[in-house]
C-alpha cells in the first residue's frame, strides 16, 4: 500500500475523471501532467492561454520550435485539427464557458471553494498569468495537491490564508490522499486511500470532511512515469 | 476514439431545438444564410407543429419568401432581434410587425455584434458610444469615462445557432467562405447549441490551424450540405418556401 | 451656372476631400456613389460593415456571387489586399477610431453636430443598421445631402426634430448648395454656389450660417455619371 | 498612388518614439517577440539617450538579457503592465522591481487581453468575473449582473506597438506564424502608431483576404526582416544585447 500518492497518481487520477471528448485547460507546471495519462479510447483536446487549442506532447530535443508553445513556455507539437488564435479569443473560450474542465495546482484551496495558488505573499516579484480567468469560465475547475504542505500544514482550509486567485470557484480537490468535492461550501470525501482512517486524514485537513454515501478507495497505478 | 461532431441528416442536426427558445442565425443578408438547416426547420414545424414561439437572432429579418421570411411566414417566430428589418421584399416581416403579430427588439448592427462577441466571451456588460442620447438607448445604464459618455449593454446569448461554414472538419473547426463570414463566428461562441452546415466535410488536420477561423470547441453538430442554396438567388427567382 | 448640384456632383464634391491612402466607409445608397469620383492618383480604401477592407465596385451582371456584398446588400468585388473579417472586428474598426472618414446622408443636421438619419418618426418598421456605430468612431463624419427637403425646408436646422443617430457628431456637411463646417457647435459656410447669395442660402438654411473668412465658390464637373 | 507603408530602415521604422511612451510589444514569452524592432530601439537610446521612461505592455517581463529584458537592463522602462513578470531567467526585471527601479502594474492574462482588445474597439470599460474578490480587484468598480458579481474594467492603449508578422502586403495585411499571434492583433488594434516586422514583405493580393489576420487598416509602417531571430533561442545560447 502506498504511503501517499505520487504527483505522476495524482495526475493519473485527475485524468480519470476527464470524459471522451472534453476541452481542457491544465495549468502551468504539475497539473501538465495529467495529459500523459488520459484513458485509452478517450481523447481530451487541450487548449492553452496563448492561442492553440489540440496541441500535443513534448517535441523531441531539437526539435522545438520556439513559435510553438503552450502557456508555460514549453515547446509542444500539434495534433490533427488544432487551431491558433489570438489571446482576446482563447479567453474569449475560458471566461465564455467553453472549457469542459480546468485542472489547476494550489497552495490553499478552502471548502467555500475559495483557491489561492498565486502568491505567497507580499515578498518577492508577484506573478499572476492566467490563474485568475482560469477559475471562472470552465465548467469544472478542479485541483490536484498534495494534501500538506511540505512542512505538513493542511492544504485544504477552512478559509484561504493566502492572497485568493477566486472565489468559490472550485469544485474538485485531487490529493495526495484523497477525492474531495466541494459543494454548498462543505468538503465531501469521496475517495480516500484504504490503509488511511477517517480520522487520520481528518487530522491531516484544515476543515470537516463530510461524509455522504459511500468513500471509496482511492489507488492509482505504480510506477507511473 | 477521435472526435466526431458529424450528424447523419438534417433531422438529427436539428434535434432538441423546442418552442420558445432563442435561435442565432448567421447570415447578412443572403450572403451566409444557412437555409437548408432554415428550412428543414420549417419543414419540421409543418409536420409537428413546433418549434414555434422563437426569438430570432440576425442582423435582418428576413428577404421574399425563404429562410427567415419563410420561418416568420409560417408562424414560428415570436421576436426578432435584428438591426435593420428592411430588405428588397421584407413583406413577411412588415406584415406580421403591423399586425402587432411579431415583436422587435431593434439593435444598432454594431452593438449586435458586440452583444452577441460579449455572450460568447462570458463578458456581461460592456460600455459603447453607440446610441448614446438616441431613443435606443432609453431605459440603458450610461456611464461617463474620460469626459465622453457612454451606454452600457448586456451580453446576448441564444439557446442554438445556426450557421453557414465552407469548410468544416469532424472537430468543428470551420472556415467561411468570402464575406458569408459575418456574425457566424460570434454566434457559433454565443450559443448553447451550435449547428453547422459545410459545404464539405473534411478530415482534422485538412485545415490549416492558422487558417481556422472558428475553432472546434464552438461547435457541436455538423451538416455536409455540398450544394446549398443561396438565398439572395432564391429570392431574385421568386421562390417562396411553402 | 448650375442652379443645384445633382447627388453625383455632391458626391464628387465629398470625394475631394478623401486624402489619399485614407480608410473610409460609406453609408448606404447615396453615400456609396463617393467612390466614383475619387480624384486620379488618390486611393482610398473602402471598408464596409459586413466584413470587407478594400472592396471595389460592382461585378457585371450575372457575375454576381452573393456571398460578396457591401453593407447595402449589392454584389462588389475585391480589389488587391482586400481582407475578410467577422462583424465584431468590422466594428471595432468603426468604434475604435480606425476609419478616416465615414460619409453618410441625412435627414437632418443640427448646429451642434446631431444627426438624424434613420428614422423619420414612429410609422412603419424602423430600422438602424449601422449609422449608429459609423457616427462614432470614425475620424472625419461627414454628411451629403440635397440642402432642403422635397417640399422646400431647410435639412440643415437649429436642432433636430426627428430621432437622433448620433449626438454632436458630424463635422462636415457637403450639400446641393454650399460646403458647411460644424465648429463649436455652429454651422460655418465654406462654400456656396458662385450664384447664390448668402442671404439666399440663409434663407434655405434653419440655423445661422457663419462667415469666417473666405467663402470659396462652390462647383463640380458637369455630366457626372 | 498604391499604398505602401514600408520603411527603408529600422530607424525609420521607430521614427517618434519619445520618452515617457506606452509601448505594447507583441509576443508571449519568445513566441512573437520582435526582438530586431526592440534591439534597434535600444540601439537608440544608447546612442541618443532616448526614447527612456517608457511603459511596456507584454505578458511578460522579458527573459535573460535579450529584447525587453536588455530594455530594462539599459535603464529605458519605467513601468510594466504584464501578468506574469516571471521566465527561465528574469534576472533583468527582478533585480529592478526589487530595488523599487521600476513600477509594476499587475493585470491577469485574460483581463490584459481584454484591456487591450476593448482599447483598439472603442469599448472604455467592460465587466470580467476575473479576480473578483482577489487583491488585484482592489479599489475597482465591482457590478452584478443575473446575480453574479464582476469586476469593472477599462481599456488599454497604447502610442506605439512593436509587432512581428510573418507575412505582411504593403497596406499592412498581417498574418502570423504559429503561436506567435497570440496579443499581437489585439495590439496592433490599440496602439496610436503600429510598427510591424514581418519575415517578407509581400504585394498586396498575395495573401488571400480570408487568410488575413490583421486588416491593414491597423498597421503604419512594415518593416522586412527575413531572418529575425527568436527571443528563447538567444536567451538559450545565453546571448546578452549588451
Amino acid at each position: 500500500m502506498t504511503e501517499k500518492l505520487s504527483n505522476a497518481q495524482i495526475a493519473w487520477r485527475a485524468a480519470q475523471d476527464i470524459q471522451d471528448d472534453s476541452y481542457v485547460n491544465l495549468g502551468i507546471g504539475f497539473p501538465e501532467m495529467v495529459a500523459k495519462f488520459q484513458p485509452p479510447g478517450r481523447q481530451a483536446i487541450f487548449h492553452t492561454e496563448n492561442g492553440i487549442l489540440n496541441f500535443g506532447e513534448s517535441p523531441a530535443a531539437g526539435e522545438e520550435d520556439w513559435d510553438l508553445i503552450n502557456a508555460g513556455k514549453k515547446a509542444v507539437t500539434l495534433k490533427p485539427g488544432a487551431a491558433f488564435f489570438h489571446h482576446a479569443d482563447s479567453f474569449a473560450m475560458v471566461r465564455g464557458g467553453h472549457l469542459d474542465v480546468a485542472i489547476l495546482g494550489a497552495y490553499e484551496v478552502a471548502e467555500n471553494g475559495d483557491l489561492a495558488n498565486w502568491s505567497t505573499g507580499p515578498k518577492g516579484v508577484p506573478a499572476v498569468g492566467g490563474a485568475m480567468d482560469l477559475v471562472h469560465g470552465a465548467k469544472r475547475v478542479a485541483v490536484i495537491t498534495d494534501h500538506v504542505t511540505k512542512d505538513g500544514r493542511p492544504k485544504l482550509v477552512k478559509r484561504c490564508s493566502l492572497p485568493l486567485t477566486g472565489v468559490g470557484c472550485v469544485t474538485r480537490v485531487y490529493t495526495s490522499l484523497a477525492v474531495i468535492d466541494i459543494e454548498n461550501g462543505r468538503f465531501v470525501l469521496r475517495e480516500k486511500l484504504a490503509g488511511m482512517s477517517l480520522e487520520q486524514l481528518q487530522a491531516l485537513t484544515g476543515a470537516e470532511l463530510l461524509v455522504q454515501g459511500e468513500i471509496r478507495d482511492l489507488s492509482a497505478p505504480e510506477n507511473l512515469q | 476514439m477521435d472526435m466526431d461532431k458529424t450528424v447523419a441528416d438534417l433531422a438529427e442536426a436539428l434535434a432538441g431545438i423546442e418552442d420558445g427558445m432563442s435561435l442565432m442565425i448567421g447570415g447578412f443578408g443572403g450572403s451566409g444564410a444557412p437555409i437548408e438547416l432554415i428550412h428543414a426547420l420549417i419543414d419540421r414545424f409543418r409536420s409537428t407543429g413546433s418549434p414555434k414561439n422563437l426569438t430570432i437572432i440576425n442582423n435582418n429579418a428576413g428577404n421574399g419568401r425563404v429562410g427567415i421570411a419563410a420561418m416568420i411566414d409560417a408562424g414560428m417566430v415570436a421576436k426578432m432581434i435584428c438591426s435593420f428589418p428592411r430588405s428588397a421584399d421584407p413583406r413577411a416581416f412588415t406584415e406580421k410587425y403591423l399586425a402587432g403579430e411579431i415583436e422587435l427588439e431593434l439593435v444598432p448592427q454594431g452593438t449586435l455584434a458586440e452583444r452577441i462577441r460579449a455572450g460568447g466571451a462570458g463578458i456581461p456588460a460592456f460600455y459603447t458610444p453607440t446610441s448614446y442620447g438616441t431613443d435606443l438607448a432609453k431605459g440603458k445604464p450610461v456611464g461617463e469615462f474620460d469626459g465622453r459618455n457612454y451606454v452600457q449593454e448586456r451580453w446576448l446569448k441564444a439557446d442554438v445557432a445556426l450557421i453557414k461554414a465552407e469548410l468544416a472538419d469532424r472537430h468543428g473547426n470551420l472556415t467561411y467562405r468570402k464575406a458569408g463570414r459575418n456574425f457566424s463566428p460570434l454566434m457559433a461562441s454565443a450559443a448553447t447549441l451550435t449547428i453547422v452546415q459545410a459545404r464539405s466535410v473534411v478530415e482534422p488536420g485538412e485545415i490549416d490551424p492558422e487558417q481556422v477561423v472558428t475553432p472546434g470547441l464552438f461547435v457541436d453538430r455538423i451538416i455536409e450540405i455540398a450544394d446549398a442554396q443561396q438565398e439572395e438567388a432564391l429570392m431574385r427567382a421568386g421562390v417562396a418556401y411553402s
